[in-house]
C-alpha cells in the first residue's frame, strides 16, 4: 500500500460495482430503443441482461445473507434463458428475413406477414 | 481463484529454490525475497501472476517453434522423406528461417476485407489456446490459475477460438474463406456437444472439475483414466480433431476443395500466427488429454524421481504423436460424413458412457466399497462396453461399405454389353446401373 | 468490501475496458464489428464476475455468451445478406439516450443513496460444488423448468428457422 | 437443405491446389452443394495440331511428349504407329517388345502419379502421394537409364526405339518389378484399399453410368468402372498385346472408388506384361532406317493406342510431302472431361474435387 496513492479506488464497494453494472444497463437500453436492425436490438437486450449478472453477482458477493450462493444460481438462470431467448430471436430475426428481405424493425411494420 | 496462485508447497520433499522438481519452489523464493524486501502486496501479487504467465508462454513460444520441426520430421518419415535437414544440426532451425521469411513477407490485405476484424481474427484465434494451458496443473504444485471450474474454462476457451476462425474467415471477404467458416461453425456446433459430454464421464470420477484433483484421483487410485473411459478418450480425441482442424477433419482449411479456407487470404506474419495458433492449438489438447487421461504430472512414483512437468512435456509428446500420425495417414471426411458422426455416433456414445459412469459412481458410493475391488471391474466393463460399441457401429456401417467388393472384377477379354441409346446424354440417376451379364 | 489491491486494479480495468466496449458496440458502425465489441464485453463482464469470486458463472459466461452467443449472432448477420449491414439508429435515439440517461439517474441514486447491509464475507473458495447443490436441491423445480424451457426452445428455433416445403406454402 | 440460400458462382481453380493443373471448373453452388458446372479449358493451349503441320513427322515426336507429360512413352507410341501405318513402315520384332515393356512401365508411373492425386484429393495429408512419387522415381530412373530423360522422354521413333536398352537395364527392371514394385503395391493397398474414410469419400461419388460411359465415348478407367471391359490393348491390340496374358480390371458401380482401384488393379497387370515381354524379349535390331525427312504416300491413317488415360488415338493426313497435311489427336482426358458435369451436379464441393480427381486428366492434354 505504500507505493500507490491511498486513494479512495483502492477498496471496490459494493456500490462501485453497482455503478459499473447500471452504466452497462443504460447502454444496453440505449442500444436496444435506438437501433434499427433487429438484431442490433438483440445485442442491446444482452447488454442489459449481463448488467443486471453484475448486480446479482456483486449482491452475492457483497450483501448478508443466509445463502450467498443463490445470486449465482440467479445469475446461471438468466445465461440459461439468455441463450434460449438468443436462439429463438435470431431464428425469428432469420424467418422475418426470409419474408420480408429486411430485419430493420422500422420496415416491418405491418402486424402481419 | 488467483489467490491460489504458487500455493505453498506441502507434500514435496524439500523445498529449496533449486529443487528444479517443481518450478513453484523457484518463483516462491523470489516472491519470498520480494516480500522480504519490503515490497508491497500487490507487487507480489503482480510479479506472481508474470511469472507464471512467463513460464507459460515461454512454454509455448519453445513448442511452436519446436513443433513445427518435429511435425514435419515425424511426417517426412512417415512419408519415406526426410523433412527440413539442412537448416542447422538436423535441420532444427528451419522453423526460425520460417518465421524470418514470414515476417519479411508483405502483410497482404484484400481491398474488399473487413479491416479490424481481418487484424484481430489471427490474434483472437492464438490467445485462447494460450489461455487454456493456465489451468493445467505443471506439478503437484505448479499451477498458475488453480480453478475450480478448470473442465469448463477449457471448454469456454474451446469454444472462443472457433469465433476467432469465424471471424477470420468472414473479414476475409473471401468465398472460399466463407466456406471455411461456416464449417467451422457447423462443427463448433456438433463436436462442442460429445467433447463437453465425454469430458463429463470423466469429472464424475474424480469429483471435481479442477484438473489437479482430476490428477490426484488418477494418482490416488493409481491408474490412468484412459483405463476407466476408454470410450471418453476415443471420443475426446476424435472430437478434439475436429476442432483443431487437423486430418481427418481439417475440413475448415480443406486445402484439396477449399484451397486454405478460412485462412486463403491471409499472407506474412498474420498467416504465420495461424500457423502457430494451429500448432498451440494442437498442443493444448494434447496437454488436456495427457492431463486428463494419462494422469499429468503423475507417473507411477516417477514423478517423486523425476520433475513433474518433465512428465506432462512427455505425455504431451506422446499424445501429439498420435495427432501427427493421424494426420499423416488418414484422408479427409466430408463435412456432412463429419457431422452425421458426431450426432449419430459420438453424442449417444458420449450419453450411454455417461449413463454406465453414473451407475457406477452410485454403486461405488453407496456401497462403500473399495477402489481396490471395484476399478478393475470398471475398467473391465468399460472396455468391455468400449469394444462392444465399437463393434455394434462397424456393423452398422458395413453394409453400406461391402454393397460392392473392395477389388474390381477381371475380364479376360472386352465385354461390352450393347445398350439401348438414350435420347440424349444428360444428368442421370445415381445408382441406377442396369443388370449386367456376371461373366466374372 | 474487497481490499485486495490486485483485484481492486483488476476491477477497474475490467470496467474501463467492458464499458469502452459496451460503448463500441452502440457506436459502430458495422453490425459485425458491433458483434465483436459484444464478445469483447461479454468476456469484460465475465472478467468482472471473476473479480466477484463468481469463477463458475464467469466461465459459463465466456462459453455461452461470448462463445455460442457471440456466433449465434454473426451466424445470423450473415444468414440475412440483403439486410442492411449498417448499425445505424433510429429516430427514436435522443429520446432513447435521454430515458437511458434517466435509468443510468436513478440507478445511482439507488446504490448510493441505499443503506446496504454489507457483510464482511471472505471471497467464495469454490463455487461449483456448492452451485450445483443449489440446483439440486433447493432450486431442483427452476432447474427442471429452465431445462424445459430450452428444450423449448431449440424446437421453436428449428421450428422457425426452417424452411417450409413448397407444398405447405401454397395452401 | 434447412436454410436455403442464394446460389453463389464460384471458381474453382485454374489456380486451386487440386485442379490438376490450369483446368477452371466455374461452379454455381447452393450451400455447399453444386447445382451446375461449367468447365473452361484452354490455359494451357500451345496450339500443338497447327504447329505439327510445319515440321516433319519425327520433328513432331517431342509434341507428343508435352501433351500428356505424365505418360509420355505412350504419346510416343500413339503418333509413331498413326505414321507408320500411313508409311507401311515395318517394325522390328525387338523393338515391339520394347515399347510394350516401356508404355507399360509408362502406365505404372502415370496411375502411381493419378491414385496418389486421387487420394490427396480426398484430403490425405501427402503421405500417399509421397509413397506413389516414390515408386513413380523407381520408374522414371529407368527411363533414364534408357534414354537419358524422365518426363519428356522422346524415345519412340519411326520405325522401332530410339535406343537399344544398356546392359544394366534388365537387372534393374527385373529388381524393380518383381521386388520393389510388388512390394510398394502392397503396402499402398494397405493403407488405401477399403480405407472407410476413403471408401466414404469416394464410392457413390462421381457415378459413371455405362449408358453415359458409351454415349460419351468414354475410355480407359473411366469406361472400365462403370462395369464395361473395354480395353484397346484387348479390342485393337497393337505391339505385342495379342501375345501376352493380362486382365482387364472391371468396376461395379462406375464411382470414383472403382476408378482407384482399378488403377491399382491395372499396375499390377502391367507388372504382369513386362514380366512377359522380359522372358519373350528376342535379340535383333531396335530399328529399321526410315529415312529423316519421312514422306509418306499421300493419305490418312488412324491408329489408337490405350494411354494410361484412355483411348489415345492419332489421326495423321499425309499429302505426300515431309509435314504432315493435318495432325489430329482424340486426347482421352479431354473426352472423359466431357461428363465432369453429369458427374457432379447434385455433389457437394468436396465430392466435386474427388471426382475430378478420380478422372485423373492431364491439362497439358487436355488443352494441347
Amino acid at each position: 500500500m505504500s507505493v500507490l496513492p491511498d486513494v479512495v479506488l483502492m477498496t471496490l464497494e459494493l456500490e462501485q460495482v453497482l455503478i459499473v453494472g447500471g452504466i452497462l444497463f443504460a447502454i444496453g437500453l440505449y442500444v436496444a430503443l435506438s437501433k434499427r436492425n433487429a438484431i442490433g436490438i438483440l445485442m442491446g437486450v444482452e447488454l442489459m441482461l449481463n448488467a443486471v449478472n453484475v448486480t446479482l453477482l456483486a449482491f452475492a458477493r457483497f450483501i448478508e445473507s443466509p445463502r450467498p450462493i443463490d445470486g449465482h444460481v440467479f445469475a446461471t438462470f438468466v445465461i440459461t434463458i439468455a441463450a434460449a431467448e438468443a436462439a429463438v430471436a435470431l431464428a425469428l430475426a432469420v424467418a422475418v428475413y426470409r419474408h420480408r428481405e429486411t430485419v430493420n424493425i422500422d420496415e416491418i411494420d405491418v402486424l402481419r406477414w | 481463484m488467483i489467490g491460489a496462485l504458487l500455493a505453498a508447497p506441502t507434500a514435496l520433499v524439500t523445498d529449496n529454490w533449486w529443487d528444479i522438481r517443481d518450478l513453484s519452489n523457484l518463483s516462491g523464493a523470489i516472491l519470498d525475497l520480494i516480500e522480504d524486501a519490503g515490497g508491497p502486496g500487490w507487487l507480489t501479487y503482480v510479479v506472481g501472476a508474470l511469472l507464471g504467465t512467463l513460464g507459460i508462454v515461454s512454454f509455448i513460444g519453445g513448442v511452436a517453434i519446436i513443433n513445427i520441426w518435429i511435425e514435419r520430421r515425424v511426417v517426412g518419415r512417415m512419408q519415406s522423406r526426410l523433412g527440413p535437414n539442412r537448416v542447422g544440426p538436423f535441420g532444427l532451425l528451419q522453423p526460425v528461417a520460417d518465421a524470418i521469411k514470414l515476417m519479411q513477407k508483405e502483410v497482404l490485405q484484400p481491398r474488399v476485407a473487413d479491416g479490424l476484424v481481418f487484424t484481430v481474427a489471427p490474434i483472437a484465434f492464438t490467445v485462447p489456446g494460450i489461455a487454456l494451458l493456465a489451468v493445467i496443473p505443471w506439478g503437484r504444485n505448479m499451477v498458475l490459475a488453480d480453478l475450480d471450474v478448470g473442465i469448463v474454462f477449457l471448454f469456454a476457451m474451446s469454444s472462443l477460438a472457433a469465433l476467432a476462425v469465424f471471424i477470420g474467415g468472414y473479414g476475409s471477404n473471401n468465398k472460399y474463406a466463407l466456406f471455411g467458416s461456416m464449417r467451422v461453425i457447423a462443427m463448433l456446433v456438433t463436436y462442442e456437444i460429445p467433447i463437453v459430454l465425454s469430458l463429463l464421464g470423466v469429472v464424475m470420477f474424480a469429483g471435481s472439475m479442477n484438473l489437479n484433483q482430476i490428477v490426484l484421483f488418477q494418482a490416488d487410485n493409481w491408474l490412468f483414466l484412459i483405463m476407466l473411459q476408454p470410450l471418453a478418450f476415443l471420443i475426446y480425441f476424435l472430437s478434439s480433431s475436429a476442432e483443431l482442424n487437423r486430418t481427418p477433419a481439417d475440413l475448415a482449411e480443406a486445402e484439396s476443395e477449399i484451397a486454405g479456407g478460412y485462412h486463403v487470404e491471409y499472407s506474412g506474419m498474420k498467416f504465420g500466427l495461424y500457423y502457430a495458433a494451429e500448432l498451440i492449438n494442437a498442443v493444448a489438447v494434447s496437454t488436456i488429454i495427457a492431463t486428463v487421461f494419462l494422469g499429468g504430472w503423475w507417473l507411477y512414483k516417477i514423478d517423486e524421481i523425476v520433475p513433474g512437468w518433465m512428465i506432462v512435456i512427455g505425455k504431451i509428446y506422446a499424445v501429439y504423436f498420435v495427432f501427427i500420425w493421424t494426420r499423416g495417414t488418414l484422408p479427409r471426411f466430408r463435412i456432412d460424413q463429419l457431422l452425421a458422426f458426431a450426432w449419430k455416433w459420438m453424442t449417444p456414445m458420449a450419453i450411454i458412457n455417461i449413463l454406465l459412469v453414473a451407475g457406477e459412481v452410485v454403486l461405488w458410493e453407496e456401497t462403500g466399497w473399495s477402489a481396490g475391488l471395484l476399478l478393475p471391474l470398471y475398467i473391465a466393463i468399460n472396455g468391455a462396453m468400449t469394444a462392444v460399441l465399437i463393434v455394434a457401429w462397424v456393423r452398422v456401417m458395413a453394409p453400406k461399405f461391402q454393397r460392392y467388393p473392395d477389388r474390381p472384377r477381371m475380364y479376360d477379354g472386352i465385354d461390352v454389353p450393347s445398350l439401348p441409346a438414350p435420347a440424349s446424354i444428360g444428368p442421370t440417376a445415381p445408382g441406377a446401373a442396369p443388370a449386367r451379364r456376371a461373366t466374372v | 468490501m474487497i481490499d485486495d489491491a490486485g483485484i481492486v486494479v483488476a476491477f477497474w480495468i475490467l470496467s474501463a475496458t467492458t464499458v469502452i466496449c459496451a460503448l463500441m458496440v452502440a457506436a459502430a458502425r458495422n453490425l459485425i464489428h458491433a458483434v465483436l465489441f459484444l464478445a469483447l464485453t461479454f468476456v469484460g463482464v465475465a472478467g468482472i464476475y471473476i473479480v466477484l469470486s463468481a469463477d463458475f458463472v464467469a466461465v459459463v459466461q465466456v462459453l455461452i455468451y461470448a462463445g455460442a452467443v457471440g456466433v449465434l449472432m454473426t451466424f445470423a448477420i450473415m444468414l440475412t445478406p440483403g439486410a442492411d449491414r449498417l448499425n445505424s439508429s433510429t429516430v427514436f435515439q435522443a429520446p432513447a439516450l435521454v430515458l437511458s440517461a434517466l435509468v443510468l439517474a436513478v440507478i445511482v441514486f439507488v446504490a448510493l443513496d441505499t443503506e446496504w447491509a454489507i457483510s464482511d464475507r471472505q471471497a467464495f473458495s469454490a463455487t461449483a460444488r456448492s452451485l450445483g447443490e443449489a440446483f439440486l436441491k433447493p432450486y431442483i423445480v427452476p432447474f427442471e423448468v429452465a431445462s424445459v424451457l430450452l428444450a423449448a426452445a431449440m424446437i421453436g428455433a428449428i421450428v422457425l428457422s426452417r424452411e417450409e416445403p413448397e407444398d405447405e406454402r401454397a395452401a | 437443405m434447412a436454410i436455403k440460400s442464394d446460389l453463389v458462382e464460384v471458381n474453382i481453380g485454374p489456380q486451386h491446389p487440386s485442379t490438376h493443373g490450369v483446368f477452371r471448373m466455374v461452379a454455381i453452388i447452393d450451400g455447399e452443394r453444386i447445382v451446375d458446372v461449367k468447365m473452361v479449358v484452354g490455359y494451357l493451349h500451345r496450339s500443338m495440331e497447327k504447329l505439327a503441320e510445319e515440321r516433319t513427322y519425327t520433328q513432331n515426336i517431342p509434341f507428343t511428349d508435352r501433351m500428356d507429360y505424365l505418360a509420355a512413352m505412350t504419346g510416343n507410341l500413339g503418333y509413331v504407329l498413326s505414321v507408320e501405318k500411313l508409311a507401311g513402315v515395318e517394325v522390328p520384332e525387338r523393338a515391339q517388345y520394347l515399347r510394350t515393356i516401356f508404355a507399360e512401365l509408362q502406365r505404372i508411373a502415370s496411375h502411381e502419379m493419378a491414385t496418389g492425386a486421387f487420394i490427396n484429393d480426398c484430403g490425405a495429408w501427402q503421405t500417399p502421394v509421397m509413397w506413389c512419387f516414390r515408386d513413380r522415381e523407381k520408374v522414371l530412373d529407368l527411363f533414364e537409364m534408357v534414354c537419358g530423360a524422365r518426363i519428356t522422354t522422346n524415345y519412340m521413333r519411326i520405325g522401332g526405339v530410339a535406343f537399344d536398352i544398356p546392359d544394366e537395364f534388365l537387372p534393374a527392371l527385373d529388381r524393380l518389378i518383381n521386388d520393389d514394385l510388388p512390394r510398394r503395391f502392397e503396402e499402398l493397398e494397405q493403407l488405401i484399399v477399403g480405407n472407410e474414410i476413403i471408401l466414404m469419400r469416394a464410392r457413390d461419388v462421381g457415378i459413371v453410368t455405362p449408358e453415359l460411359a458409351i454415349n460419351a465415348s468414354l475410355s480407359g478407367p473411366m469406361i472400365r468402372s462403370a462395369g464395361i471391359a473395354w480395353d484397346i490393348r484387348k479390342a485393337d491390340p497393337y505391339c505385342v498385346y495379342d501375345r501376352v496374358n493380362f486382365d482387364i480390371p472391371v468396376g461395379y458401380n462406375g464411382d470414383s472408388y472403382d476408378r482407384m482401384v482399378i488403377r491399382i488393379e491395372e499396375m499390377k497387370q502391367s507388372l504382369r506384361i513386362i514380366r512377359q515381354c522380359m522372358s519373350d524379349l528376342p535379340a535383333g535390331p531396335h530399328k529399321v532406317d526410315v529415312p529423316l525427312a519421312l514422306r509418306p504416300p499421300a493419305g490418312e491413317a488412324y491408329s489408337r493406342v490405350e494411354s494410361p488415360k484412355g483411348e489415345l488415338g492419332f489421326y495423321v493426313v499425309s499429302d505426300g510431302s515431309s509435314a504432315p497435311y493435318r495432325w489430329h489427336v482424340r486426347p482421352p482426358s479431354l473426352i472423359n472431361l466431357t461428363v465432369l458435369r453429369e458427374m457432379t451436379v447434385g455433389q457437394t464441393i468436396a465430392d466435386a474435387i474427388v471426382t475430378l480427381g478420380s478422372i485423373d486428366i492431364n491439362v497439358g492434354e487436355v488443352d494441347r
